[in-house]
């Protein structure tokens, strides 16, 4: 039979993180339901938003930031899932300091914020829920490389929980350093990260492909997450990998478990409206778009 | 000249960005992935005070960087011009130097440097120097046999007098590739604020890319532009001068 | 103390036709000597191995007790960056002001001190690039058709005068003037004709110095013997 | 030459890890800072097989996009060689694009391109060519007169007989330049799949730096400094040929 | 038809001191000319003036009737990339490939046809040189010393012939031989020294043509004649 041609853009490069997207094209998911899809990796100068608009991509991952931007510009598009349960964006510190229990023990301390990034707007929705001024804190810009933290220049340093989060923990624990990591949503503040997205016109005009490449998909998240397919999972993760280390990407494979799948019964791609909203108004605080987009109606689960 | 280099640049600007705009319209695309006129104009009011500081910000590094640069490729275009071991070293290092991307060896100048003023320096006039070396090793490796017979046959060439025929000899092929690399500098300055993160345009633009600013990005480019214009427009006038003043030999004429 | 030649034999690295075949001569020093021939004979070759600028030749060369020579020709060029006058003091060694003095009125250089090399007429230029030579300690100067580009009557002065003023210098005068080489040259190395087979020979010039009687019969005698010669 | 080039390549590399393992012990950093000559071994043991693959996936790209960037070059260096409107216009429009920074053009690249082949290849060839574009500029509008003369005064000169001049009289200038370009090439290269990350050392590279593997970087590094330097052996050779074989007019040695 | 100057007055762009001063002069054409004088005094600069290769004089300059005017100076180089005779090849314009072997056998280039110009000595570079513009379609050619570097012998056999064959052309012959300009020219335009005020005038030399019988009294009178004016 001839099999529907489909391109699907991730947000970042092929790593644990996106085991679930691997694995559905690894082990024929999308074949099955009589789909051929071209898995891409993605990155900060190529969004998905943008090709689904140029017709490059008929899927996406994008996060919700990009998706309230884009709602705001007038872009047509879709959430069909969302990912993450838990933003993996998180913050890592060393365990020799003192730890952060209460959003007032962030006063005094030396953090990692990449400008323009949403790690900017989460923390600055954090000093405003703390009532935090830029003089309390000191404030240093981030780049891709760590050394700031790990020459201690930075005390408390922006990471992806599940990749960088891993990695880090990792290489401090070899010197024989512990770490703890700050997660906002144990503050309440809960931003949405990645989901999966399409056009508007694909969801109208192709709701039946649509509905057949999500059930592939997160059939291949939900099989990715079961524990007992761990060995084959990273098997094939590796294969799109390059990073050697099979032990990180074990600890990485479960990393992303627990942010994917919080708890045994949490269904994969649950999309929590409540925290889109408040994504929403965070960013609309934070004047980063201009007017309420109502985001809850594009998200079409 | 200046002038003429500004609204050359203006053309220039408005073809592309035209160009851009039809694309938005023949594909129907939103304004987020192009953005529209309106939207231009609207960020343009909002981030001109901001971007034009961040501009010219960005242009002292530039001139700094290129100042560097120029003498990075002098020194090393004239320690590297004889074919000897030595010389073939210097060359060597050089172009491997040349050959790592910045992004790749970023990590290591933090190590060193940390991240403030001096390793955007150093990024940026790593990016100027390598065309102007290019430039300068070729002069510096070709005699000028006609005006050097006389120094070395009495004995009275010097590393520096040799140096000094073969650049007034080359003078007008050394002032279009030093006043071209006024744009390097900039394009170097930005990459650095842009790896680096703490000020210029360059770290503007990273932002801008982060929220998927197209509008602000062309902004950007568009102060980037008129700015390296008027530079450029300077460093020619500038090289016309030293080439009058220094009288350039026009040999052949008789 | 003699420039002495011995069974020369010289070809182009990158050419397989021998420019100098088995040559041999000498010359006595000092003294105002020429080499003559046809173009491309090689008298520039011969001229460049003689001041060590080429290598790979066979047979020797005896420069012996000449400590340095000095080859100048008539393309060489004085940089732009200054007037020539400027350059000319730059290379006038220590003490050698009165000299340069002498050569600028000699060369009739005075008014083109302030130009730049190539504002000059070629002949200028050829002017300026001799005095700067002349200026240098040598044993052996080569001007390879250096005054090419000057008038007759100059010439003679500026020939005259440097016998006059470098008496104990030796010279060797390249150039395609018959008559200026058969009188002014003492030892003249005539080069013949490549294809005729007359090999090389020593001509005695005329010599004249400075206020000499022009003998038309003697210098058209040597006139015709260098003739026959090539 | 070749081996040369490799041998001094080793030299530099070395100096360079020597001196950060220095650094290292001086001011007693962790692994995770400057990794440790342990750890670089057994991150060369398990990274040599797929990042040899990269670089000469790289390789291949960047011989490309070298050769686009020479045609670019010559193309808007003869166009932009005159002193006319056209000619500095088009000049205009060649500085201002180079004074964009390849990382805020990116996205309008793709845009209009995808991320496909194409996009590698055209930022490679904009890093690599804008070096060579100054020079051969320069070298266009430097007349030769005295070769052109009788052209032009017979009526002859054609455009093609001019930059054949042009470029046979500064032959050793301009295969310094190409040579040397290769490796803004490579470095070009090297960007273009840092930005547009699906192949090659530069993506490699960039999994590196994000899982901070300063020990993956460092071997990256030498392999693309052992890669090049083969490459740029082997383009010399081929210049040195070309130069023979064209038989370089050695001007003034009579 | 005729090349005619009407009070010519020209100064260099960044100078001050006039290089020609209201010269004014008429020569008829065709015909073997020259323009002689002491070094420096304007020759090369009349002559590009004529060629059209300055603007920015005073005065005028007639060279009605005369379509094609070559200048040619002794500087000049050939391309590299090829041998001398590929390039002479290439200039030829079409049905002159006679023209060509002929002015090959006069020039005695035979030899040096596969040389690189590079390679050759300065009398063959002159010639070669020359032979390329005596190829092309012209009203008036002017020799800025083109056979300076070359031997008396041969340059005597090169200008007859190029009289000889070219009867129909103009020439303007710039030479520092005063024996020679005599001789062979017809119309020669000297220049005064420029601190003399001797101004220019038109000397009649002998034109020798092929085959000439020299006469000795008469040439001397020209000769003297000549010195006289400058
Ligand atoms: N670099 C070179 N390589 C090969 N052959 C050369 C080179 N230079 C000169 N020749 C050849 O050697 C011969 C002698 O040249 P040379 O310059 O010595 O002649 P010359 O006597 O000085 O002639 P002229 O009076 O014309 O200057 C010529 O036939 C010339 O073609
Ligand atoms: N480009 C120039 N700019 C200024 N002055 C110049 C320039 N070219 C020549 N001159 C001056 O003009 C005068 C005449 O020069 P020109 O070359 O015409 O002399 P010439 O008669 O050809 O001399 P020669 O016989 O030495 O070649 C000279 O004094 C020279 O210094
Ligand atoms: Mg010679
Ligand atoms: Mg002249």
């Amino acid at each position: 039979a001839d099999e529907i041609e489909l391109n699907y853009r991730l947000k970042w490069l092929f790593n644990t993180s996106v085991a679930g997207d691997i694995y559905a094209d690894a082990k024929g998911y999308f074949k099955e339901a009589g789909l051929k899809v071209t898995v891409r990796e993605g990155s900060p100068e190529k969004n998905a938003i943008n090709e689904l608009e140029l017709g490059y991509a008929d899927f996406g991952v994008a996060s919700a930031d990009q998706v309230i931007r884009a709602l705001d510009k007038g872009a047509k598009i879709i959430v069909l899932a969302q990912l993450f349960q838990v933003n993996p964006m998180q913050w890592i510190y060393r365990a020799d300091q003192p730890e952060i229990k209460t959003l007032a023990d962030l006063k005094g301390r030396n953090i990692g914020i990449t400008f323009g990034g949403n790690d900017e707007t989460v923390m600055n929705t954090i000093f405003t829920k703390a009532g935090i001024t830029k003089k309390d804190i000191k404030i240093t810009g981030v780049r891709f490389d760590f050394t700031p933290f790990f020459k201690r220049e930075v005390e408390i340093w922006p990471v992806y929980r599940n990749s960088q989060g891993v990695i880090l923990k990792d290489k401090l624990e070899k010197e024989g350093e512990k770490v703890y990591f700050f997660n906002p949503a144990d503050f309440g503040v809960n931003f949405v990260a990645n989901s999966i997205i399409t056009s508007e016109k694909t969801w109208k005009s192709r709701s039946e492909v649509v509905k057949k490449f999500m059930a592939a998909l997160l059939k291949g998240w939900e099989a990715a997450m079961d524990p007992a397919n761990e060995p084959d999972v990273l098997i094939d993760v590796k294969k799109r990998d390059k990073d050697p280390n099979d032990e990180l990407r074990r600890l990485q494979l479960i990393a992303t478990r627990e942010l994917i799948k919080p708890s045994a019964s949490a269904k994969i791609g649950t999309i929590d409206v409540d925290a889109w909203k408040q994504t929403e108004t965070i960013m609309l605080n934070e004047k980063q778009i201009k007017q309420p987009v109502h985001v809850e109606k594009f998200l079409k689960n | 000249m200046l002038f003429r280099r500004i609204y050359q640049f203006l053309i220039v600007y408005s073809i592309g960005l035209l160009f851009l705009l039809l694309i938005k319209s023949v594909l129907s695309l939103s304004d987020y992935v192009i953005p529209g006129v309106g939207l231009i104009i609207e960020t343009f009011h909002n981030v001109f005070d901001t971007y034009f500081f961040d501009v010219m910000n960005t242009m002292s590094v530039t001139v700094l960087g290129q100042c560097v640069s120029i003498a990075m490729a002098f020194g090393v275009g004239i320690a590297g011009r004889r074919s000897s071991w030595m010389g073939s070293f210097i060359k060597v290092t050089a172009y491997n130097i040349q050959a790592y991307p910045i992004v790749a060896l970023a990590p290591i100048i933090f190590i060193l440097l940390g991240d403030g003023f001096l390793s955007r320096l150093l990024i940026a006039s790593m990016i100027c120097y390598f065309p102007l070396l290019l430039s300068v090793l070729g002069i510096m490796a070709t005699p000028v046999v006609d005006i050097e017979h006389f120094y070395i046959i009495t004995g009275r060439m010097r590393w520096q007098l040799e140096v000094k025929i073969r650049a007034f000899e080359n003078l007008s092929k050394l002032t279009t590739v030093i006043s071209g690399s006024a744009t390097l500098a900039m394009a170097g300055t930005i990459v650095a604020e842009f790896i680096a993160a703490n000020a210029g345009i360059g770290y503007s633009i990273r932002i801008a890319l982060y929220q998927s600013n197209l509008a602000g990005i062309l902004i950007a480019l568009f102060m980037i532009g008129i700015v390296i214009s008027i530079y450029q427009g300077c460093l020619e006038t500038l090289g016309e001068q030293i080439k009058t003043r220094w009288s350039v030999s026009k040999r052949g004429n008789i | 103390m003699r420039l002495e030649c011995n069974n020369l034999n010289f070809t182009y690295p990158d050419s397989d036709v021998p420019v100098i075949k088995s040559l041999s001569f000498s010359m006595e020093t000092p003294g105002f000597n020429a080499v003559f021939g046809p173009s491309g004979v090689g008298k520039t070759s011969l001229a460049r191995l003689i001041a060590k600028m080429e290598s790979n030749f066979k047979g020797n060369i005896d420069t012996r007790g000449m400590d340095t020579i000095l080859y100048s020709y008539n393309l060489e060029r004085l940089p732009g960056w200054s007037s020539t006058g400027n350059h000319l003091d730059r290379v006038t060694p220590e003490g050698k002001q009165p000299l340069k003095d002498r050569l600028i009125d000699i060369f009739e250089l005075k008014n083109i001190l302030p130009a730049r090399f190539s504002k000059l007429s070629m002949g200028q230029q050829n002017r300026i690039n001799l005095v700067r030579y002349l200026l240098q300690d040598f044993s052996l100067l080569i001007m390879d058709e250096s005054l090419a580009n000057v008038d007759e009557k100059l010439r003679e002065s500026i020939i005259l005068s440097i016998k006059n003023l470098f008496a104990d210098k030796m010279f060797l005068y390249i150039s395609h003037n018959l008559m200026e080489v058969s009188g002014f040259c003492r030892d003249i190395l005539v080069f013949g004709k490549p294809s005729g087979n007359k090999g090389c020979s020593i001509i005695q010039g005329r010599d004249y110095k400075k206020g000499y009687q022009p003998d038309k019969e003697a210098l058209d005698r040597t006139m015709l013997e260098i003739m026959n010669a090539i």
